[in-house]
């Protein structure tokens, strides 16, 4: 992909990812910082890639740990941030 | 899978990404949000299998993948499934943490592969990866210590301390710099060490207050090395999905700070430039007036209005079903009861509204800091339960304090203050509150929710 | 520029566009479109582009008339912006 | 100059839109957002001349380039300049429409050239510009003839009009068709010619007071057509400007759309589902009751509470500074005075604020629709200038007729009501207003200034 490309896209996700949270409430901070946390998990596509083009047995032993990590992160991640978020369900309930 | 296909398909999940950080700002649409984030999360891995990559075709690793993957999540569901309330913030701590080694990792292994034939603008995508991926790693290591109270929660000065950490700082740039120019394995692997070394030293002289406000900051570092390993892998999804978190990330860690009263710069850099504090031993020798769960009970009963300032203590007591009891009963007798939820009570943001709205309290009742600040003078008893530097006011008159300049909940101005809490020691930041020794001050020694238990009683009886 | 790029581009500029106006008031609405509308003059730089390469005398005027209706659109969509936004100045003086 | 550098610097300009757009949401920084974008624009345009290009440099066509600039300039910036404040909506609509022209005349000239060498995805985007950008040419030049008042502001319809505008559209996604498969000029300016129709029948039928609706949704249009010849030519910073106005003028269309109560739906087919009304004559033999400038006064005199109702008339005759004064004489009396604004008052939403802002009413004055309208009850004189439309009950009580569902200013609550203009006859959108015969309402006939100098006189001799 061209440079250009890849700098646009950049640009254009920074003003995206500045815009969507700029209004959160400071209840949500939490979630929202373990949300985001979960997404950067998504690094795991980067380590399945890795992995699977890992010809020494050097690169498949960084490259597997590196999945093993991002799994724990990506599924961790989600998995707390849903169960903080179950009581503000029930906040909710309760408010209206 | 056709590779136009795969690359849409990769665009859903990032626009899944997006929508989920949207989602999640908003109370409503929190959940809804998350869940959208782990659409994309799962959107992503599984086609990442089915892409079209000759590589990919013949490679014998995919038993070895797929393994990892499941003990990744045999570590991790559990983990995320048993922690407790109190623990949450050092367990998103420790996921970061990891998700920063990750992309170090990757980067490297990447970067095996390609050696001598990656470009310049890669090499430094690379090393900027291995470098804030490894200090997000070691830094978010340090910050669950912390947390888990496994170390000291106070910063950590050292004599000499800033100019290690300013040589260790000129290390990491200089082997970047020798990285990028003379390229090879060991090299990177020595700024890996550095910058393992760097994200210690980052982290440890940080009050325990602000550890917080510092894992939000990893957390939008691991965000962009996995933007930078997006470039490397020409992964466009994970420059998207990077970046989204990056710069969310940034903006959120301001917000916090904001919530806290601190300024980044001074969160990071303040046991620097700030003299280091002893506790005051001599001070704990003064006399404190202590009462029984009676004496509390009747300034209860015959107040017209009651502040509850929840704090960590009633997180660590899961004294909050209590706290609802006892509010009831207050209301029960037409006293004006409120809660007074400081932003950085307990060791989250949004600690304590989770924890009440657990316990099922009416959200009318939260009051948040700026609200029920000017009904202190007013307020005829502010019950301080498990709580301790959110109402110290050496956050107002002891410059140089780790918690100075934080705003403060003003029980002080109430007519009676209790405390409940089991012992003299201080809170999370680790200096004496005054307000303990002042006259109009009566502590009620025990665990929250057993002391609580017996106010209730005593109420009853009245 | 390859088409997943171009497609990327274009979905972080629609969230982009959503999210900055989102939350506009009602008295905002019209300098807004009108700023908006001035934006769009950027075609201007279509506009001249083709009119270099215009090769015959139909392009020629055809690029030609398309360079003067993106000016007007353009430098005429600013300017009247500026006119509304000149008496909003003075609300907040006469506010504080 | 080095592609990459132009690149570069176009998506400076890109980021110049994007915060003069967030600018222009905030009232504190719309002006500084409004000059960010003409920086961004005047970056792009002048960068175009440096960019390298083979083409480029051997064009002997640059002096036509910059004279027809100049006299682009010179026509559009003193009609942006001298226009009165009650025209802008029309100006705005006529320069959205050139610019929609211009990028439907790019995409013409740049598929000549490319001819046959074209790939599908680009007489796609070719075909789109030339369509969308024709519909909003011509559209936007029939929303200014209504505007302008040089045509009904009625909608007009037809019979079997609702077939000819299916035909159109039939025949518009044909030839489009056809140009996509056989390629060629020739068919390419039928399509041209058949979307200029389409866009012309597609505005007749809306409802005059819908046209602002229409004039944001035809912005976002030619926003689309912009990004879309910004394919065609490979250039980023006409994608992202393109895209960037054409959704974030769809939310601004759907906002407006909410603020007057409407569907988008209902804006644009509306007519042709409701049965049209004719503005029953009849009704104008009936009796009102009207009165002088003294009888007026002495009402408003004994008042406690007045609402001042401004519409399209106080614009007209230019009465916002003896508004301010009467409003002054009465507030200096102890009478509470408030304005009601409704957000479609005037000829563009803000239009009010604008203009009482330019008389220097303190902003505290003008209160929202949703604001004023439960204090009408409590409200002793309604004192509507130059307003009909959005005080009439029609939008309540008349379903079908154009404003049926518009929110209202409820003045018909109030102890009385007067209104000032100079005739019987209807508001914008042409039909009767009941609330002129009711029996609690004074009529007060002539020009809205001078109606105001005299009541104003008056009340000052009492
Ligand atoms: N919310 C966040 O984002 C966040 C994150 C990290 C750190 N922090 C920091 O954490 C602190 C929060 O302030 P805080 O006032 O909520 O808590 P705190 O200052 O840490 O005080 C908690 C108090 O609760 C008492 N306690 C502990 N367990 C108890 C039990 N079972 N029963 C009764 N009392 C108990 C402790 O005293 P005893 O030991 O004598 O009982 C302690 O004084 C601030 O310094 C804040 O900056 C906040
Ligand atoms: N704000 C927008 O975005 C926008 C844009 C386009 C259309 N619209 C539509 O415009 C209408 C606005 O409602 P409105 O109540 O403000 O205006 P209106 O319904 O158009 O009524 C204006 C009234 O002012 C009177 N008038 C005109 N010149 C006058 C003068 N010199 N002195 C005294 N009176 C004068 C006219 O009656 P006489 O002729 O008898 O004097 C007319 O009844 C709505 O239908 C709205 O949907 C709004």
């Amino acid at each position: 992909m061209e440079a250009i490309a890849i700098i646009s896209i950049f640009v254009l996700a920074v003003f995206v990812g500045f815009e969507v949270v700029s209004k959160v409430s400071s209840t949500l901070h939490t979630p929202l910082m373990s949300g985001a946390n979960a997404i950067h998990g998504v690094i795991l596509v980067g380590a399945i890639i890795v992995a699977e083009r890992s010809s020494s047995t050097m690169e498949l032993v960084l490259s597997i740990i590196a999945v093993v990590l991002a799994t724990i992160n990506m599924v961790g991640g989600f998995v707390v941030t849903d169960r903080m978020l179950e009581m503000f369900k029930d906040k909710n309930r309760a408010g209206k | 899978m056709n590779s136009f296909l795969y690359d849409i398909i990769g665009l859903i999940a990032g626009v899944c990404f997006i929508l989920s950080l949207k989602g999640l700002s908003h109370p409503r649409t929190a959940r809804r949000g998350n869940l959208l984030g782990a659409l994309g999360a799962g959107i992503a891995t599984v086609i990442v299998f089915f892409r079209a990559d000759e590589e990919r075709a013949s490679s014998s690793n995919l038993y070895w993948i797929l393994g990892a993957i499941a003990f990744g999540v045999l570590v991790g569901v559990p983990a995320a499934r048993k922690v407790q309330m109190t623990a949450m913030p050092q367990l998103v701590a420790l996921f970061n943490g990891v998700g920063g080694g990750a992309a170090a990792l990757v980067s490297i292994v990447e970067y095996m592969k390609l050696g001598a034939s990656a470009s310049t603008a890669e090499v430094i995508a690379t090393v900027f990866t291995v470098v804030v991926g490894c200090v997000s790693f070691s830094g978010s290591i340090v910050t669950f210590l912390k947390l888990q109270e496994l170390m000291t929660t106070r910063p950590v000065i050292f004599p000499g301390g800033r100019f290690v950490i300013a040589a260790n700082l000129v290390a990491v740039l200089a082997v970047a710099g020798w990285v990028i120019s003379a390229l090879g394995t060991n090299p990177l692997l020595i700024l890996a060490a550095l910058s393992l070394l760097f994200g210690v030293l980052f982290v440890l002289p940080v009050g325990g207050a602000d550890v917080p406000i510092v894992i939000s900051l990893l957390n939008a570092f691991t965000g962009l090395t996995v933007a930078a390993s997006g470039y490397v892998l020409q992964a466009t999804l994970l420059i998207i999905a990077g970046t989204l978190v990056g710069a969310s990330g940034t903006i959120l860690t301001r917000l916090m700070a904001e919530a806290m009263g601190r300024s980044l710069f001074g969160t990071l850099f303040g046991a620097f430039t700030a003299k280091p504090q002893d506790s005051g031993g001599a001070a704990e020798t003064r006399p404190v007036k202590s009462g029984t769960a009676d004496d509390v009970a009747i300034l209860l009963n015959y107040a017209r209005r009651v502040v509850i300032v929840p704090g960590f203590g009633l997180a660590v007591a899961q004294a909050q079903h209590t706290v609802r009891e006892l509010a009831d009963l207050l209301s029960a007798k037409g006293i004006d009861v409120a809660y007074g939820i400081h932003p950085v009570a307990g060791r989250m943001p949004g600690h304590m509204n989770v924890l009440l709205a657990e316990a099922n309290v009416p959200y009318e009742q939260l009051s948040e800091m700026d609200e029920v600040n000017p009904t202190f003078p007013q307020t005829d008893v502010a019950l301080i339960i498990g709580a301790n530097d959110v109402v110290n006011p050496a956050a107002k008159t002891t410059p140089g304090c780790p918690i100075y300049g934080m705003p403060i909940l003003d029980v002080a101005q109430a007519g009676n203050v209790i405390f409940l809490k089991r012992s003299m020691r201080p809170g999370f930041a680790g200096i004496e509150n005054e307000l303990l020794f002042d006259p109009k001050t009566t502590l009620l020694f025990g665990d929250a929710k057993a002391s609580l238990t017996k106010v209730v009683s005593a109420l009853k009886a009245l």
